[in-house]
């Protein structure tokens, strides 16, 4: 009655929204790689989800007794690989998050891209228009002229 | 054993939204990784155990401690995630 | 409104996700690389555990490439942190616990480590789990005591020696005609520990790379100066 | 012919052993990345002729397809895989204090960006494209300035979610299909993936994959990147890795996703990226950005271009590609002195008239000025759109013919503050020679396809053949059916 299938696809595209969620919606640069982290879980449960079936069995032969009906394990090499990618990415990706805070104090990431612009202007030497939504904030540190 | 998968997919869905909306990090971080341990969990019920011991080696223990020691050095666990 | 957009956006797929959802049909296609495999891979490769046979032999070129991709990640991420400064502050040294357990947990560690690296071609594991636990296991002495830093000229040879070993024995397959990776060796009987010919090796050598790499990758995220 | 695998695995052995090497000798490691991309290149162009007749498919590990990894060799990707390697061999990045960390990470570049070209395996193809995404970061990180570190986060993580889309993507097809393998997807196509499900898992690969093609959507991150990064970098990303990421793309419609719908959205995608990179650049203000959004415009007409069906869209896309391929690179070379706002590289003519005189040959050959072969490559497009006789294909022609207007606009607006007569401005300094002397390399090769465009049309021609025929691609690799 209640299927097994349809639960686990459902926790798959479920971990996918609340990824690409966690990306789109937040500001916080940690809460985004947080998100990031998510969509790529979700999209390995889903790789491993596509060829599943019930009443497989591993496809490792224990003692020489070879299983009748066993898993099929390509998606399972895949997701292998596609989690030691994810943690590869995520380490690169704290690294730089380390630099950006120490770089410009923040991990805001509309402050960040307001003060990237910034720099980029200053460093072609295009006087930027300070832009009338910008934060009180960001109009202050422009005065002092920190960073 | 349906129940116990219904059960796990509903925790981990539970804790991947709790990782977004909690206030302080350390919290966001231990939903994070009860949420690959969950995954962990049902990796095992997909008969995959060696993306299982993967995904708790990694995905659980690797991660959370990369996530902590990031989080250390950018000075977010005294104030609570300002 | 960016945030309103952003939901709009969010919906939107959430729809396509549900049309896509009821046009699935669960575990009806039969895997035809999978059911090939796996009537296959005991006498092509010789390993029990088929998703070691897959992840090395069948696919070992991905395993290449995964290998490389944590050595960028690695060398990216030291070049992004950059050189310590040598006055940078450290944290103090751990509580007496954790020393003690530091040092009580290292041999242990080292030996499940190198048991799930060597019997990656019999029982579930292999080279990347047993690399992750190498080095957790080198990186809790750093945790207790920071003032002695890893050795990073150390950490770095193993790594590139052991990426080497691994395209060096793929390549030593086309020395004599074969296609790149092909394994080579007798691949001696089911289930033993010698078994499977070069996989165990090619295993060692993924082990030792991902332990070296993320034991160094670790080590430079705690050893940039402390903040607070 | 197993040895095109060392494309692929020559690089990345030596970057494993340049830390070993440098600490052997500096000097060492300081040339032998450069000597093994020439070897490299030396194994690729004794290819070429090989390849006339027929493509070659290598079976990795020695296992059937679609059990192994099969590596599929046409012209049209060995094209691409030499390109990667003389690119990234011309463009090594020399600045910079850490060399050894750029050297290593260009020699990966150059192996993944070969193994991109050629392989024929989908869960390989993502595998490559994260491999590429991931030097990118580093080498573009490896200006460490604040706005670099900035700029390369943002670049992460949508390259992140887009590889995250594309792997959906791929999961989906498994899951319809049950094989990953090139060839036999294209045979189990017109049954399993001429559904909603494949239409879905296109789109997600295209989004996914269109990250590194500066595809509409997802390529906020261009000027910025293009902007912080070294030059040298840029040029390379823009030149090469953009139109590998094409290659992938092109080579999923032309062997799986043949529903118009699918064509349709690539079409689009490729207006609205040509409309918005194009005007982009006519408001930009710096040397870098500039250039950078017409990069986005030029990959927007190469979108159009391909999503006209069958060979003569491939036709048509690869020569705006192959065109694009010579002059970004010579572009950004151009732009290691001129970094800054445009008003102050008046009078640049001065301090260095040969680099002026090659922006205005390069300018020319984007226009679309009749004897460079810019022109006949956009030539190309427009008839072929035109015959389409589609409203949309119009369009796109349309959108084409204005933004190669407002390229004039913007581009001759640059060259002509070269030869303005201001004193009390400090004039832009001169090239470094080193730049000057690729960057011309590049013109003169412009210079010289405009002489000999007949000859070269047909050979790109039968390129293009050669790789629309999709039955020749499964008879390569002949894929074994289940018993």
């Amino acid at each position: 009655m209640l299927d097994t299938g349809l639960v686990l696809y459902s926790a798959a595209f479920g971990l996918i929204l609340i990824g690409i969620a966690g990306i789109v919606l937040s500001a916080h640069l940690v809460r985004i790689i947080f998100g990031v982290a998510l969509l790529e879980a979700g999209a390995n449960l889903l790789l491993l989800l596509a060829t599943w079936r019930e009443g497989a069995s591993a496809p490792i032969i224990v003692a020489g007794r070879v299983p009748e009906f066993m898993a099929d394990p390509v998606p399972q090499a895949l997701v292998l690989t596609a989690i030691v990618i994810g943690v590869g990415i995520l380490a690169l990706a704290l690294s730089l998050a380390l630099r950006v805070q120490r770089a410009y104090g923040t991990l805001d990431m509309h402050e960040v891209r307001q003060r990237m612009e910034q720099e980029i202007a200053d460093q072609a030497g295009i006087d930027m228009p300070a832009s009338s939504h910008a934060p009180a904030a960001v109009q202050a540190a422009r005065q002092e002229g920190s960073a | 054993m349906e129940w116990l998968v219904l059960v796990i997919v509903v925790v981990m869905l539970s804790s991947a939204v709790a990782v977004l909306l909690l206030k302080d990090f350390l919290a966001a971080l231990a939903a994070f990784s009860v949420v690959s341990l969950g995954l962990s969990v049902l990796f095992v019920i997909l008969r995959a155990p060696d993306v299982a011991m993967t995904e708790a080696a990694i995905g659980a223990g690797l991660s959370s401690l990369l996530f902590a020691l990031a989080l250390r050095r950018l000075g977010l666990w005294r104030n609570r995630g300002q | 409104m960016r945030r309103l957009s952003s939901a709009l956006f969010l919906l939107g797929l959430g729809l396509l996700i549900a049309a896509i959802f009821k046009g699935m049909e669960f575990g009806t296609v039969a895997p035809i690389a999978g059911q090939l495999i796996n009537s296959a891979a005991a006498e092509q490769v010789g390993a029990a555990n088929f998703v070691t046979s897959v992840v090395l032999g069948y696919r070992g070129f991905d395993t290449l490439l995964e290998l490389t991709i944590l050595f960028t990640a690695a060398t990216a991420g030291g070049l992004v942190l950059g050189k310590r400064a040598p006055n940078a502050k450290r944290d103090p040294d751990a509580g007496f616990i954790l020393q003690a357990g530091a040092d009580l947990l290292f041999p242990l560690l080292v030996v499940v480590g190198v048991y799930i690296i060597l019997h990656g071609h019999l029982t579930p594991g292999g080279g990347f789990q047993g690399g992750v636990i190498l080095a957790s296991a080198f990186f809790i002495p750093m945790l207790a005591r920071p003032g002695t830093p890893m050795s990073h000229t150390a950490v770095s040879t193993i790594e590139g020696l052991a990426g080497a070993c691994f395209i060096f024995i793929g390549l030593l397959a086309m020395f004599d005609g074969e296609a790149f990776l092909t394994p080579l060796m007798d691949k001696g009987e089911l289930g033993a520990l010698l078994s499977a010919g070069s996989l165990p090796l090619l295993y060692l050598a993924v082990g030792l790379k991902v332990g070296s790499e993320l034991a160094g990758l670790l080590a430079h995220l705690s050893e940039s100066e402390a903040v607070d | 012919m197993n040895q095109l695998a060392l494309l692929v695995a020559l690089p990345l052995i030596t970057a494993f052993l340049l830390p070993v090497i440098n600490r052997v000798s500096t000097f060492a490691a300081r040339w032998t990345g450069p000597l093994v991309l020439v070897i490299t290149s030396a194994i690729g162009i004794s290819f070429w002729p090989q390849l006339g007749d027929s493509a070659v498919a290598i079976e990795l590990g020695g296992f059937r397809p679609p059990l192994g990894i099969t590596l599929y060799a046409d012209k049209m990707a060995l094209l691409f895989a030499l390109a990667t390697s003389i690119g990234t061999l011309l463009l090594w990045p020399s600045r910079g204090e850490d060399k050894l960390r750029q050297s290593t990470l260009a020699l990966i570049l150059a192996g993944s960006g070969s193994g991109l070209a050629l392989s024929g395996d989908l869960f390989n193809i993502y595998v490559f494209y994260e491999l590429v995404a991931v030097v990118s970061y580093g080498l573009i990180a490896a200006r460490s300035t604040a706005g670099s570190f900035a700029a390369t986060v943002r670049y992460l993580i949508v390259s992140s979610f887009g590889a995250a889309l594309a792997l959906t993507g791929i999961a989906l097809v498994y899951q319809a299909t049950g094989t990953l393998n090139l060839a036999q997807l294209s045979q189990l196509a017109p049954t399993h993936l001429n559904n909603l499900q494949g239409l879905a898992a296109f789109v997600l690969m295209l989004i996914g994959f269109g990250v590194k093609a500066e595809l509409f959507p997802v390529n906020t991150w261009v000027p910025e990147v293009y902007a912080t990064a070294p030059t040298r970098i840029s040029g390379l990303l823009a030149g090469v890795v953009s139109k590998l990421a094409l290659l992938i793309i092109v080579r999923l419609l032309v062997l799986i996703f043949h529903q118009p719908e699918a064509l349709t959205v690539m079409l689009v995608l490729g207006i609205l990226g040509v409309v918005t990179g194009e005007l982009a650049a006519w408001r930009a203000r710096d040397f870098n950005r500039m250039i950078a959004f017409s990069s986005i415009g030029q990959l927007g007409i190469m979108f159009i271009a391909f999503s006209i069906p069958g060979e003569a869209g491939v036709f048509a896309g690869l020569a705006v590609a192959l065109h694009h391929l010579v002059v970004k690179p010579a572009m950004f070379l151009l732009a290691e002195r001129w970094q800054g706002s445009l008003a102050n590289l008046a009078g640049a003519a001065r301090t260095s008239p040969l680099g002026a005189a090659l922006f205005i040959l390069l300018a020319l050959s984007l226009i679309g000025v009749p004897p460079l072969p810019g022109f006949w490559a956009k030539l190309l497009v427009m008839i072929n759109l035109v015959a389409q006789e589609n409203s949309l294909y119009m369009l796109g022609a349309w959108v084409i013919m204005g933004g190669a207007a407002l390229e004039a606009n913007y581009l001759f607006r640059v060259a002509s503050s070269f030869y303005h007569r201001t004193d009390e401005q400090t004039p832009p300094a001169a090239h470094r020679p080193g730049d000057l002397a690729t960057a011309s390399l590049l013109g003169a090769g412009l210079v010289a396809s405009a002489f000999l465009i007949m000859p070269l049309a047909d050979e790109i021609e039968g390129v293009a053949s050669q790789a629309a025929d999709k039955n020749h691609y499964v008879q390569t690799v002949n894929p074994e059916q289940l018993p």
